[in-house]
């Protein structure tokens, strides 16, 4: 297996706060990876560092091999990381299907000029992109919503755009913040479902997820994080056997 | 006399009535995040009521001067009620329109009420300058470098002791907390703009003794806005001291620069100050970073 | 909701009167009888930066016409008169031009500014309109780019070099020194040029220049500036706002330098402004002032009594309005016994250019219109403030 | 990069393309059709003062369209359109006047000049939000006017410059008639670039770094390029109309670019609807016409309220300023919102109820 995404030793910090503290792991290519702990363990932190949004303070991120912990979060888009996120942070004015196309964005290169005028090339790029684009509606069953703003969709619905936009992408890696988050057994199945299928389709997911259940089941490796600190990683098993994890977990219900 | 001297003191009296003026923005910011481009028009306003009331009755200045802060209290009151309140949510610039929509409204407002020309006030202060040594002052001037320096320990005091002071602080840094504790956001802010209202009356007054009052005085508020800025939108402290640092820098710009371009620099070079803060620190001098919530 | 309703209600309203007003082209239709037809509009600044000085002006505009009215007109003439303020705003001065030129198809416009003037000077070319203002800018007087402008006072240029003039006559002692003080627009600067070139000319120094804004709440560090070059005189090119600053911040920093200001920095409201600083301030008086015991004043008072007013109740804008609109009817009088048939634009041109040492009974100087010049003069008077009151102290004359 | 499905679902791209397309029901085209016809034959039925008043409405409304973009798309608000403007005026007078080029070379040069130079003031974008950016360009407003005044060799100064109006071989668009059409078509090409630039890629990144900058980050969005890129094609178009005005009046000069256009443009944008390109259209003929309507109002009721009309603009100031409050309460959406709720209303009915 090659290593799509390589942590090496990340610390992050807010003022005096360690937000993170010496975290290391690494990613598979095409498995599912889950990031786990209690609340305020760092587990968004982590993911604002793989995507760009916050810059850590010590520590080396590798994507494919390629160096990118100074790299900015726009262009660490371009290279087919895309993100998901846990309070879901679509543009609430606009359709289902203008949130899906900017999940295209990086794969388009229509400029101001030929947008504007929208002919020949312009046109042919909207239409291809948006034949794509329809496949995420068909794969997340968006059809009846397309031309929705999103602010008018129920609140398990918008998760699923929030999911779409990211897979419109058309990623290799895909960062999943709690996607399942306020759904109901039903739509969490649906949710699993899918991500299983991303899998399928050879796109390497990274998971957020507190149902721990879900969790067991879905992932190939698992890394949990307390108070910033890494304290447990391995395949579900490994961890589940983690006497740290066990500790952290006091209380819950670990399998 | 001694003409750096002369430039830094003709700076600091100046500076105390832009600080005073830029203190109803600041008072306003702090509490509501709105930057209130009508408080040209609260000064302009404050200037021709104490005016109008001295001129048509006999009382004396500063009867006439309550008065009128007590007018004033009813227009800060009406506004934030009437403007402010319903566009609680709004985004920024619905706001800053709002504001210059009042601008507008007012500035028709006055013409309406008071005409075009520009009228003079009342001898109040002595017209005879004041000299110290070499140094020149007029003691209009005095009084308003007198009225700021009062202004701000009174404001300092009251932030600090007072309940409806605390009240306001809380409100300015958490709104949601506070209104958890039990403080009527409403109120505060209704008082706020009162405040602000009061502050630039006092300032249009002043001024008022200084230039007359007629409609070019409102222009003082956006003349303003680069003391704002320099001090930090939301430091009371920042304000004053912005205004001393503009008038000053600005006299000296006047009469250092001007010579050697052919003049008018005086004019732009709070602007170009402005600039200058915006991409070298953009909250100010004294403003809090990231206090912005946009 | 209700005002929602209500919002889109007075909308739809505004809609509907705009449709049905748009509609028609009024091109002055009624009338009475043969009488030839002429429109004459005013823009007038009311409630703009300089409706101190325009009220007054564009009153004096419209009672001169109240009083042509009153005293039965001229005959076989139909003059309209029409006035609305643009507050000095440009856009608002297109606007009402467009609305004079295509809707009221004015012959002959009286503006005011230099904003005004200006913006309008190369459409009135094009549209031929012949356009009186109270901009005395000089460069008006260059007709082949503002074929169409007029002013009937001495230009700023003019006035500032009958100042050099007078001041080299009467200085006493050496050779006086003069500083220019004014502001950045296109007012503020267009004498500026001139004054220099003339001073150089005749030999007087011009030691500084200052520009202080319209809108100055302080001059001290351009006086001290100037204060360090020590002139004899300060030539003020200013509004009375401005100007009052000026002699204030003078006052307090102990300047002696004697202070003259051009025509726009004169009138009585300086002396309402400034108090007793402006005692010993002197100036460019163009016009007559209203207390003035000239012929002319006579069917001035004639019709202040009519309407239950005295000469306590105008002021020098006035009398500067009033005449403006005599001189205007006079060209349009011209034109019409010129012509039979329309009077257009190009009649009131020539018609204006007919004028010939028109005498105005000593509210202004004569004033003369060729198609070489359009300025009326170059002859004014200089005054001084003594005792709260502006007083003559030289007789029209011109520095040639 | 892999395709999340296998499979081909199908061909949908006539059903797209059509679905996409601008005009995409019969109706639209109908109206479309109409608009056009209304635009074109106008001058053959009203009068040459109201094809005047249209040629003003127009011009106003490129530049609000211009605004539209930076503001309303990209959130961004400028309060110095006045100053760039006043670039685009300059820009046609030195090109045209000073260097003698063609207006035909010196209208799309005076864009590209406001572009760039409205691209340099949008730098501080970076890191300037709401209130402190339109500071900033208020600041920018008075520099720029600044450097108007000063910069006599090249815009001689407070005296302004005097310009032509274009000529097409010998025939010069002096009439009413023929500098609305050269208006209306300069309107039109810019009301169509702005629809189109709205529905595809650079227009929906506006839109992302406008609501969420976080999120459009992430979607690849280079936050810093497209606000100046807001900030310059707003500039052009504001460059246009600043031109197209000029060679109307004839004439450029510091006055005519102060602070008060500057908040007559926010004030376009803000009643005709933010982030609308239609809306920009209606604030424009809204802000322009405001003044005429309200002194026809006024001039009816002179037999009853004689003094009125002294202090008209007075009172015009006053309803300028209670219109934008009015609109800001009660119709946040616009002049472009109410339009389309009545054109709801009108469709539903007579099931309106």
């Amino acid at each position: 297996m090659v290593k799509i995404l390589q942590i090496e030793g990340i610390s992050l910090q807010f003022g005096g706060v360690k937000a993170l503290n010496d975290v290391s792991f690494h990613i598979e290519e095409g498995e599912i990876f889950s990031l786990i702990g209690p609340n305020g363990a760092g587990k968004t932190s982590m993911l604002n560092c793989i995507s760009g949004l916050y810059h850590p303070s010590q520590g080396s991120i590798k994507y494919k091999d390629e160096e990118i912990t100074k790299m900015k979060a726009y262009s660490r888009t371009n290279l087919g990381i895309a993100r998901a996120f846990q309070n879901i942070a679509l543009f609430e004015h606009m359709s289902v299907l203008d949130n899906l196309m900017l999940g295209r964005h990086t794969l388009m290169k229509s400029g101001p000029f030929s947008g504007g005028f929208y002919f020949g090339k312009a046109e042919k790029e909207e239409v291809d992109n948006r034949e794509h684009v329809e496949q995420v509606i068909e794969f997340l069953d968006l059809q009846e919503i397309r031309h929705t703003p999103v602010e008018r969709l129920a609140y398990g619905q918008q998760k699923r755009v929030e999911v779409g936009r990211a897979l419109a992408l058309s990623p290799e890696l895909i960062l999943l913040d709690e996607p399942m988050a306020g759904m109901n057994k039903v739509e969490k199945e649906r949710m699993a479902q899918l991500i299983l299928k991303m899998k399928d389709n050879g796109i390497t997911v990274v998971l957020i997820e507190h149902d721990l259940g879900v969790v067991m089941r879905l992932s190939d490796h698992i890394a949990v994080l307390d108070f910033g600190k890494q304290i447990g990683f391995g395949t579900p098993n490994e961890v589940q056997e983690n006497p740290e994890v066990i500790k952290a977990y006091i209380g819950e219900n670990v399998s | 006399m001694d003409f750096f001297l002369q430039i830094l003191v003709t700076g600091i009296v100046v500076g105390s009535i832009y600080g005073l003026v830029a203190l109803g923005f600041v008072l306003i910011y702090r509490s509501s995040d709105v930057l209130n481009l009508a408080n040209g028009e609260f000064v302009l306003i404050g200037g021709y009521v104490c005016l109008t009331i001295m001129t048509a009755s006999n009382l004396p200045f500063i009867v006439a001067l309550l008065i009128t802060l007590v007018i004033s209290v009813l227009l800060g009151f009406s506004v934030e009620r009437l403007v402010i309140r319903p566009l609680k949510n709004a985004p920024v610039i619905s706001i800053i329109m709002a504001t210059i929509g009042l601008a507008s409204l007012l500035g028709g407002l006055v013409h309406m009420v008071w005409g075009h020309r520009t009228r003079t006030f009342p001898q109040v202060f002595p017209s005879e300058p004041i000299h110290f040594g070499g140094l020149i002052i007029t003691p209009v001037y005095l009084w308003s470098f007198i009225t700021v320096l009062v202004l701000l320990v009174t404001f300092t005091l009251f932030f600090k002791f007072s309940k409806m002071g605390i009240a306001m602080r809380a409100v300015a840094d958490d709104a949601k907390a506070a209104m958890s504790m039990g403080i009527s956001v409403k109120n505060v802010l209704a008082v706020t703009w009162a405040i602000a209202a009061v502050v630039a009356a006092i300032g249009g007054t002043l001024l008022g003794m200084i230039n007359g009052v007629g409609p070019i005085m409102a222009t003082i508020g956006l003349t303003v806005l680069p003391v704002v800025i320099l001090g930090g939108l939301d430091s009371i402290g920042g304000a004053i001291i912005g205004g001393f640092l503009i008038g000053i820098i600005q006299n000296l710009a006047g009469g250092y620069l001007d010579p050697m371009v052919g003049g008018g620099l005086k004019e732009v070079v709070p602007f170009i100050i402005v600039l200058l803060i915006l991409l070298l620190k953009p909250y100010g001098l004294f403003g809090k970073g990231g206090a912005e919530r946009v | 909701m209700k005002s929602k309703k209500f919002l889109s209600l007075i909308i739809g309203l505004v809609v509907l009167v705009f449709m049905a007003a748009c509609g028609d082209d009024a091109d002055g239709s009624g009338g009475s009888g043969d009488d030839q037809e002429v429109t004459i509009g005013t823009l007038a600044d009311i409630t703009g930066a300089t409706g101190d000085t325009g009220t007054p002006y564009s009153e004096g505009q419209d009672h001169f016409f109240e009083y042509l009215e009153s005293t039965g007109g001229i005959d076989g003439l139909d003059i309209t008169h029409l006035s609305e303020d643009y507050a000095y705003e440009i856009s608002d001065a297109q606007r009402i031009y467009q609305q004079y030129r295509d809707r009221d198809g004015v012959s002959a416009i009286l503006g005011w500014g230099t904003g005004d003037t200006e913006a309008l000077r190369q459409q009135v070319a094009s549209d031929q309109i012949p356009f009186m203002s109270a901009s005395y800018s000089e460069n008006l007087k260059d007709l082949d780019e503002s074929p169409y402008n007029f002013f009937v006072a001495a230009s700023y240029s003019d006035q500032g070099r009958m100042v050099l003039e007078w001041i080299k006559d009467n200085h006493e002692g050496g050779d006086p020194t003069v500083a220019l003080l004014y502001n950045d627009t296109g007012f503020g600067r267009s004498p500026i040029d001139d004054i220099k070139d003339y001073a150089e000319e005749i030999g007087v120094e011009i030691v500084d220049e200052q520009i202080i804004d319209l809108a100055a709440t302080d001059a001290q560090s351009q006086l001290l500036n100037m204060e360090e070059h020590d002139p004899d005189y300060g030539i003020i090119q200013q509004t009375w706002a401005a100007t009052t600053t000026i002699l204030r911040d003078a006052d307090t920093l102990d300047i002696d330098t004697q202070f003259i200001g051009l025509n726009q920095a004169v009138g009585e409201g300086l002396i309402d402004q400034a108090g007793d600083l402006s005692e010993g301030f002197m100036g460019v008086l163009t016009h007559a002032l209203p207390y003035e015991d000239v012929p002319g004043m006579d069917e001035y008072i004639e019709y202040l009594d009519s309407q239950d007013m005295t000469v306590d109740d105008i002021n020098m804008q006035h009398v500067a309005g009033w005449v403006v609109a005599k001189v205007m009817v006079e060209g349009v009088k011209n034109a019409a016994d010129s012509t039979d048939g329309e009077i257009t634009g190009e009649d009131v041109l020539a018609g204006l250019e007919a004028i010939e040492d028109l005498d105005l009974g000593g509210l202004a100087a004569p004033v003369t219109f060729t198609d070489e010049l359009h300025a009326g003069t170059e002859e004014i008077r200089l005054g001084i403030v003594e005792d709260g009151q502006w007083k003559a102290i030289t007789d029209y004359d011109s520095y040639r | 990069m892999k395709s999340i499905l296998g499979k081909n679902l199908g061909n949908y791209r006539t059903s797209y393309r059509a679905d996409m397309a601008l005009l995409n029901s019969r109706n639209k085209k109908i109206g479309m059709v109409i608009l056009l016809l209304v635009i074109f034959l106008l001058p053959m039925f009203a009068s040459n003062y109201f094809i005047g008043l249209m040629t003003l409405c127009i011009i106003s409304s490129i530049g609000a369209i211009g605004l539209n973009i930076l503001t309303g798309f990209t959130g961004q608000i400028s309060i110095g359109v006045g100053a760039f403007l006043g670039v685009g005026g300059y820009a046609s007078a030195i090109l045209t006047t000073s260097m003698g080029y063609s207006f035909w070379i010196a209208l799309p040069l005076a864009g590209i000049i406001t572009a760039i130079i409205g691209g340099l003031f949008g730098i501080p974008s970076l890191r300037l939000k709401g209130l402190y950016l339109a500071i900033a360009t208020l600041a920018a407003q008075f520099v720029i006017l600044f450097i108007i005044r000063r910069w006599v060799s090249l815009t001689n100064g407070t005296s302004g410059m005097v310009l032509q109006r274009p000529t097409i071989g010998d025939f010069a668009l002096s009439s009413n008639t023929s500098y609305y059409y050269l208006s209306a078509i300069a309107f039109l090409l810019s009301a169509f670039y702005a629809i189109n630039l709205v529905r595809s890629r650079t227009g929906r990144a506006f839109f992302a770094v406008r609501d969420r900058d976080m999120a459009a980050q992430i979607m690849g969005i280079n936050l810093f390029k497209y606000k100046v890129m807001a900030f310059a094609i707003s500039s052009f178009f504001i460059g246009i109309a600043g031109s197209l005005l000029a060679h109307y009046t004839m004439i450029v000069s510091p006055e005519f670019y102060e602070i008060n256009v500057s908040i007559q443009y926010l004030a376009m944008i803000l009643i005709g609807g933010l982030g609308s390109v239609f809306g920009s259209i209606l604030g424009a003929f809204f802000i322009t016409l405001l003044p005429v309507v309200l002194n026809i109002i006024v001039g009816s009721l002179s037999g009853i309220l004689t003094d009125l009309s002294h202090i008209l603009s007075a009172f015009e100031e006053f309803v300028f300023g209670a219109v934008i409050i009015l609109f800001l309460i009660f119709e946040p959406g616009g002049l472009a919102h109410m339009w389309s709720n009545t054109v709801n209303y009108f469709k539903k009915w007579p099931f309106s109820y």
